[in-house]
């Protein structure tokens, strides 16, 4: 399902996008354009991403996820991001980007609560 | 206050791939100065961010990333230095959201509330220099 | 319905819109009031404008489906966007143009799911 | 770097259609040199902003697309050029937000942002030239 180095798996009607490898330049492009292929291919209902890997997460990258989950939501598809780690949530807070509009939650099985089920 | 430096490491940053060994390094050395988790995720994520302005605004500069002492304190230092075009107007690129480039416009005010002491020496034509320094907590 | 060339289609209480053309200067008023014309005409409930054939979105397009949305609003109903591919979801949020305050969903059947009836 | 101009398709810019006549050029010239779907509508839309510039601030103007090659990479230039009023406050207009028309104003950083190259020459009186490239990824 993906060209990249980055997992996509179904669950049950959404997907699980775990995040590992560091989003920079020239992987932030095609990480989104696998995960919409992804969406519109499985008609996903939700998208969750794990971002339980990232020990650091810049405002480069912070902006690579709030911009995918954006991306989704015009092609129909809500997406949460789980697993932002305690130190990664004050350094983006104290830097002045709480990552607005974006839904987030614990870890990945209070995410699926949070999505729609198309059923 | 007197600035004892520890150990050095100086590193070209002009690939994207410098920009994640600058990173690395940061979070090797302040893991290694026995700052927190916390600490830790700030300088590092400083160092992130302003090593990608070198490369976003000047192309191409250095990174230095030293263990550094002080009145028994220990910390991070790190010092990054370009030969780009300098910051006309410094007072709007430090406030926040203010980005020539495309993006959030945040490097600069982010990486200053991030650490514990921030500097920049800049002016037009002659590129720019950020030194910014985490101490551990005692 | 429509005097132009956009089919305008009943679907049990709501309307549905399929846009084919491309919606230039010459088009896009004529479209808008077409759209609107049905609406108060039929009374319906919901709008789903299907986006499907676009394989292109600029802002002057995006623009006018908006403004379509917040017409429709005004009128008393919900539009839903259904049917933005990947690649123009991917365009429009790298422009800075993730249209914002408008619901969108992946196909026909979701969007229809998300309309209120009036029965 | 040097690019090499493979093949060159100038068009006017005169009215909605050439818009459309434009837009369709740049997807099949992007098509033809292998880009990705994504690519393909990112360049796509750029040539429907540009152009629709050209239309709405100067009137009439050229559009230029052509395929180009370069270290081995394939990609797609485009050239829209007019002598409409230029732009005075080029910072401002580059931005994003800010419009002297009824619309968006998100054409020019929108632009920016989808392609790998932007360049812009203008002054106020002498009209605008905007070059844009965007490369197949390999
Ligand atoms: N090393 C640098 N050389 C030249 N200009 C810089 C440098 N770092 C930052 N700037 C300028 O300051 C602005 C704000 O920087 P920053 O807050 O990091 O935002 P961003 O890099 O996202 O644009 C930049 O847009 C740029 O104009
Ligand atoms: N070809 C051009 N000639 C003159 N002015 C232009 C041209 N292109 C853009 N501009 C100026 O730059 C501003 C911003 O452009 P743009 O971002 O495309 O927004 P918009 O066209 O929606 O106003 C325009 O409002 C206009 O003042």
């Amino acid at each position: 399902m993906s060209r990249g180095t980055i997992p996509i798996l179904r669950v049950a009607d959404n997907l699980l996008v775990t995040v590992q490898t560091e989003l920079h330049d020239q992987v932030a492009e095609a990480f989104q354009e696998d995960v919409l292929a992804a969406v519109e291919k499985t008609g996903a209902a939700g998208l969750l991403i794990d971002v339980t890997g990232l020990d650091i997460v810049d405002s480069y990258v912070a902006r690579v996820l709030s911009d995918t989950a954006k991306m989704a939501r015009l092609m129909g598809t809500e997406t949460v991001i789980v697993g932002i780690r305690p130190e990664v949530a004050a350094t983006l807070v104290r830097m002045g980007y709480a990552m607005p509009g974006v839904r987030t939650a614990l870890n990945v099985d209070e995410g699926l609560a949070m999505l729609p089920s198309r059923r | 206050m007197t600035i004892r430096v520890l150990n050095r490491d100086e590193m070209a940053v002009e690939t994207e791939h410098d920009v994640v060994t600058v990173r690395r390094k940061a979070q090797a050395v302040a893991h290694g100065r026995g700052l927190s988790t916390f600490a830790i995720a700030a300088i590092t994520t400083a160092a992130s961010e302003l090593a990608r302005n070198v490369l976003a605004h000047a192309r191409r500069g250095t990174a230095s990333v030293e263990a550094v002492a002080a009145d028994g304190r220990s910390g991070v230092r790190m010092v990054f230095r370009d030969d780009g075009p300098g910051i006309a107007d410094l007072p709007r690129a430090l406030a926040g959201g203010y980005s020539t480039a495309r993006s959030l416009g945040l490097g600069l005010s982010g990486s200053r509330r991030l650490v514990d002491e921030f500097e920049i020496e800049t002016a037009p034509g002659k590129g720019t220099v950020v030194t910014v320094i985490k101490w551990a907590r005692f």
